[in-house]
């Protein structure tokens, strides 16, 4: 049901998100470690109250862009737990059928157009999805979608071209910035001239900033925002401050580069969406929850772990929409 | 029968295509003007919606048309010049082909993206001269450069109704083509065919583009010498391996004149398969721009640096001539 | 001796530039009626005082980037008009020794670092410029560079990528916009989302927006920014405002495509920088100033067409700046 | 003798280049703290004037450092990811590339891009996982694959010496490699000149870059069945004809291992000019990736789309018999 307007209002299932993220990335951890996810993943972990508010606040019609770091999205937008963790450690049960991976898992009958491998990306495919989406929709009410990107990804020209089409044709997008003070170890201050909604307001898109680590403040920010755009309003942005609790990448946890201050660390830990949100339910009903989760996840890793894996004769396979078949790299 | 000239047998296309399926529609710069020619009156004929004008963010463009194909739209993106095929490149090669297999089949991206004017137009100098079709051959888009009016218009047809990213060059140098056809005849010519374009025993010719008329004057010319076939393989990328395999049954020998650059063009991937697969009698030989190929502005220069009509008879000689 | 402060405060050599560029135009416009222009131009015709006003406020040691609408800027700079005509006309003589032509023609040793057929590519390459150019020159005072562009520019993602990048190294570089009302047939309100200065704000950079008609306007306007550059406060921006009283290329003459009423075009030619400037002198030294513009004008043509034109053989010569010679097309 | 790998070889000749020229520097995305380890402890030796950690707008940053060069700086680029150059692509190969025959002599753009981890690095999928080289040897921008510490060091620093872009790719595969070398014989290694790697009599095996490490294997595995030459070009573009053309006199027999996409790649170029000029006795094959290869996630089907040495083994097995 995630993702649907029914849970929005509800703080349990807001929870339930946000636990079952965390937990999720906890033992895909595990399974880098392990060697299970070769590659290595970008943790979502601290960042989960973004996807939960947001994708509350989506009908499953709706469509989202999600990034390198897209775990958290493409669970928040209503994908199978189950076949995420298959598409991670390469089986043919994989959302992708095993050809994606963490860096472009996707799920395209629930709106997920695809996490992406290059920082800045998907605000113009979001644009263009939405624009089509209404378009084809006929008089029905406008499908939104929503581009999530990190701070990184407003110094990318492309992403401020997107900008401009979907202000200029008014498109129902909504665009979201997971500003968690980092792309990769360079700072926000170094990387930024001017402020994260500047880049936005200077298109005349609507920009309103928010604490990103409370799943109930996303929400009650993103609710309006995405209805602005269903409403023909044009596009919308939301900056989301949050902070990255893991590493940018996995590969860190062996190199251990130095970029954040312990102190930095400690203050960004401080505050965990997990226990913002936790907090808001009984002892009882959150373990509950967490017990389900458990499950949801141990479930999962099983289903992941049990599943074949694509034949490598098949590798070729998909690279054409139309079928055609392409000559071998020898004959 | 009707006289048809390649420019508004794309147009033709075009218009055809956005009749027969309402999911069809354009977008680039000046295409309601209609600056390029091609989509000259289209407006009038399927409005603003269906024929809209961008920004210059070819960028964001290209992308943008990228989501509405991925929502089942058959976007057709105009460049004004080729070089706007390098700013894009990324969202080409690196979102547009790849979403496919990347999503396990989930996703399609039907879209065509035509540059009319590919090559030089003489005295535009060094960013507005490139022919990079190999660029795409080599990363796998499907990429056709028709040389004929009748071509412009079933290539670009059949780009449009493919189901994967495909690049039309219309090149400047055959923009100009006229032809007599049946326009109740023009129909959709499909991807990865080749056509013989005149029947020969000696040498095959392999021409791509506005070469192929080349290749059929320097035929005709050396007919009292040597039989020339020329063979259009049309679409560059898949290419039409087994044409060009039956034309060598027939004549051993090849000659390819191509627009690209030389190092890893279009030519180079014909010699290596020929040399690989197929019945070769004497060593084959290109025709191209040469390696890294930047054109110079003054006239004489830019055509110094174009496969001629004199490089091809010479060379065609030179592999007659060879043991 | 264009383009030096010495000059910048006299009206009569503003006057003086304004005139060269529109004489200059017109003659490059016949010569391509005439064919010996090959590939045809993008007339500058209506907007000579920005070009004219901006270099003004320039040392000879600074720097421009310019565009496919190019003519103005490099010969305010102080290009020889004899060997820019004789690089439209694609002669050994000229600027690019008839390599570049009209959309690429540079004299570095004027720090003209080049017409650009990209729009918005001269941007970042001006920014990278200005900062070697103050780093190199040590103690002495920064080198400024300007990158001149269109009103369709500001839409180009690398030119706002090369804003971010001079706001947060403090490059000593000025973004002129030279807003004309259109891209080729778009205008400026069907393609820019917000404001055009907006562009520049969004990354803390001071922009300021002037009537682009009135060369001493533009001066005016300049100067300051130019000179903040140059003191280590920045990038700057400025928009003139303007109007483009010929076609976009002179293909138009023949094409003559729909895209500007008559009253949109009498409205815009209505303010000529040239009798705007020329009003400031007495009908006297206008007239000299004619004279002997018309006489540099004539030898130009003269120069340029009794110059020679490269050898077909040396097609390749200046690929490689390492003199690497290519291997040819056919062997 | 000491231990250097090809990481610190590449981290080494930027120190020593530095050291030698203070035009010299280096920007890129978290240089600084030297995520990709090529320029880890420049920081420290350099400062923060000279080695520059950029925004995501590799665009801008790219001809920013045109820019730079342009005024006499020599820049030296990183890109964390091959893809970059798809993003890059006008900057490089219509910016950087053309400055010097459109301004008729006027400019050099001595700048050098470093990509260190080219091609799969298993397990980071269809974006991350290219290896374009052929596209600019295409483009005709000088280019160079490193297979081993010596010549990483020699070509890079040649690269920071040369007075044209080029671009400097530094394979996953071969990151890893480790060779016992004298320090103080570490020089630069010539652009466009090839090296055997190891002689032989019976055919020519080119590899490229990480694969050259293969061929050497192979080759040793077949010494009882065929004298296998080894050539590494170690510049892809210009390419070095003489040494090939030199190594075929002797073998007459040809095989390219070459993790290009197969059509228009690098093969295509040495078996197409092979072809034209040189000595072959039987017909030249190529081992390369797929035509438009888009590398899938999973392990097994990343690598079942590179070159493997059992493909090289079988393809010389068969080379060999021929007639
Ligand atoms: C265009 C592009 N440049 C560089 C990279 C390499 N890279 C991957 S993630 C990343 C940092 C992204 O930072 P941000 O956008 O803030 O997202 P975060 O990682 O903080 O979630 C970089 C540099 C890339 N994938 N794409
Ligand atoms: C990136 C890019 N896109 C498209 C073109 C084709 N083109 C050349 S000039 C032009 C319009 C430029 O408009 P503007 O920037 O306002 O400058 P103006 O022509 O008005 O002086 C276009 C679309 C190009 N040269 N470069
Ligand atoms: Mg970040
Ligand atoms: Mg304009």
């Amino acid at each position: 049901m995630t993702g649907s307007p029914a849970v929005a209002a509800d703080p349990a299932a807001l929870y339930r998100v946000v636990r079952l993220i965390r937990r999720f990335e906890e033992r895909a951890i595990d399974l880098v470690r392990s060697g299970e996810i070769v590659g290595g993943i970008h943790p979502y972990i601290g960042q989960e109250a973004i996807a939960a508010g947001v994708c509350a606040a989506l009908r499953p019609e709706d469509l989202i862009t999600s990034t390198h770091r897209g775990h958290g999205h493409v669970l928040a937008k209503g994908a199978d737990p189950a076949r995420m963790m298959a598409e991670l450690t390469g089986r043919s049960t994989g959302l992708n059928r095993g050809r994606g991976g963490s860096m472009h898992a996707a799920d395209l009958s629930l709106g997920v157009l695809g996490a992406n491998g290059i920082v800045g990306a998907g605000g113009a495919i979001a644009a263009g999805a939405a624009w089509a989406a209404s378009r084809l929709g006929g008089d029905g009410p406008a499908r939104v979608a929503v581009s999530f990107f990190g701070d990184g990804a407003v110094n990318q020209g492309v992403l401020l071209e997107a900008f401009n089409l979907a202000a200029l044709w008014r498109v129902p997008v909504v665009f979201v910035c997971e500003n968690n003070g980092y792309a990769t170890t360079l700072t926000v201050a170094d990387a930024v001239a001017g402020g994260v909604c500047d880049r936005a307001t200077a298109f005349g898109i609507p920009a309103v900033s928010v604490d990103g680590m409370d799943p109930q403040t996303v929400l009650a920010a993103a609710a309006p925002l995405v209805e602005a755009a269903r409403a023909g309003l044009g596009p919308q942005f939301l900056e989301c401050h949050t902070y990255r609790f893991d590493a940018h990448h996995t590969w860190e946890h062996k190199a251990r580069p130095r970029y954040r201050s312990e102190a930095d660390v400690a203050e960004g830990r401080s505050r965990d969406p997990l226990d913002i949100q936790g907090a808001r339910l009984s002892d009882a009903d959150r373990l509950v929850i967490d017990n389900e989760v458990e499950r949801v996840i141990a479930d999962a890793v099983a289903f992941a772990l049990g599943s074949p894996r694509p034949s490598p004769v098949d590798a070729l396979e998909f690279l054409y929409a139309s079928g055609f078949r392409p000559r071998p790299g020898v004959s | 029968m009707t006289i048809l000239s390649y420019q508004k047998a794309l147009g033709r296309a075009l218009g055809d295509e956005m009749t027969r399926d309402e999911n069809v529609y354009v977008l680039g710069e000046d295409v309601r003007v209609g600056v390029s020619n091609v989509t000259a009156g289209l407006l009038g004929r399927f409005g603003p919606d269906r024929v809209i004008d961008t920004p210059l963010s070819e960028q964001a463009f290209t992308s943008f048309a990228t989501g509405t194909a991925l929502m089942g739209m058959r976007p057709v993106v105009e460049f004004q010049i080729p070089s706007l095929l390098f700013l894009t490149f990324e969202q080409i090669a690196n979102q547009a082909h790849k979403f496919s297999l990347m999503t396990g089949g989930q996703a399609r991206v039907p879209v065509t993206f035509l540059v009319p004017g590919s090559g030089s137009r003489l005295g535009w100098a060094g960013q507005h001269s490139d022919h990079p079709y190999s660029l795409f051959a080599h990363v796998g888009v499907k990429t056709v450069v028709p040389a004929t009016p009748a071509d412009a218009y079933g290539l670009l047809a059949s780009a449009i109704r493919d189901d994967d990213p495909v690049v039309v060059f219309a090149p400047a140098g055959a923009l100009g083509q006229r032809a007599d056809v049946d326009l109740a005849a023009l129909s959709p010519v499909p991807l990865g065919v080749g056509r013989v374009a005149r029947p020969g025993t000696d040498v095959t010719v392999v021409a791509v583009g506005h070469h192929v008329t080349d290749a059929l004057a320097v035929a005709d010319d050396l007919r009292d010498e040597v039989s020339v076939e020329v063979f259009d393989p049309r679409t560059v990328y898949p290419f039409d391996w087994a044409g060009l395999a039956a034309s060598l049954e027939r004549t051993g020998r090849l000659v390819v004149i191509d627009d690209s650059n030389r190092s890893c063009g279009l030519g180079a991937e014909v010699l290596a398969t020929a040399a690989e697969e197929m019945r070769l009698v004497t060593p084959p030989r290109r025709v191209t721009r040469p390696d890294g190929a930047v054109l110079p502005f003054a006239e004489a220069l830019d055509r110094a640096l174009q496969p001629s009509r004199a490089q091809l008879t010479t060379t065609i000689q030179a592999v007659m001539k060879a043991p």
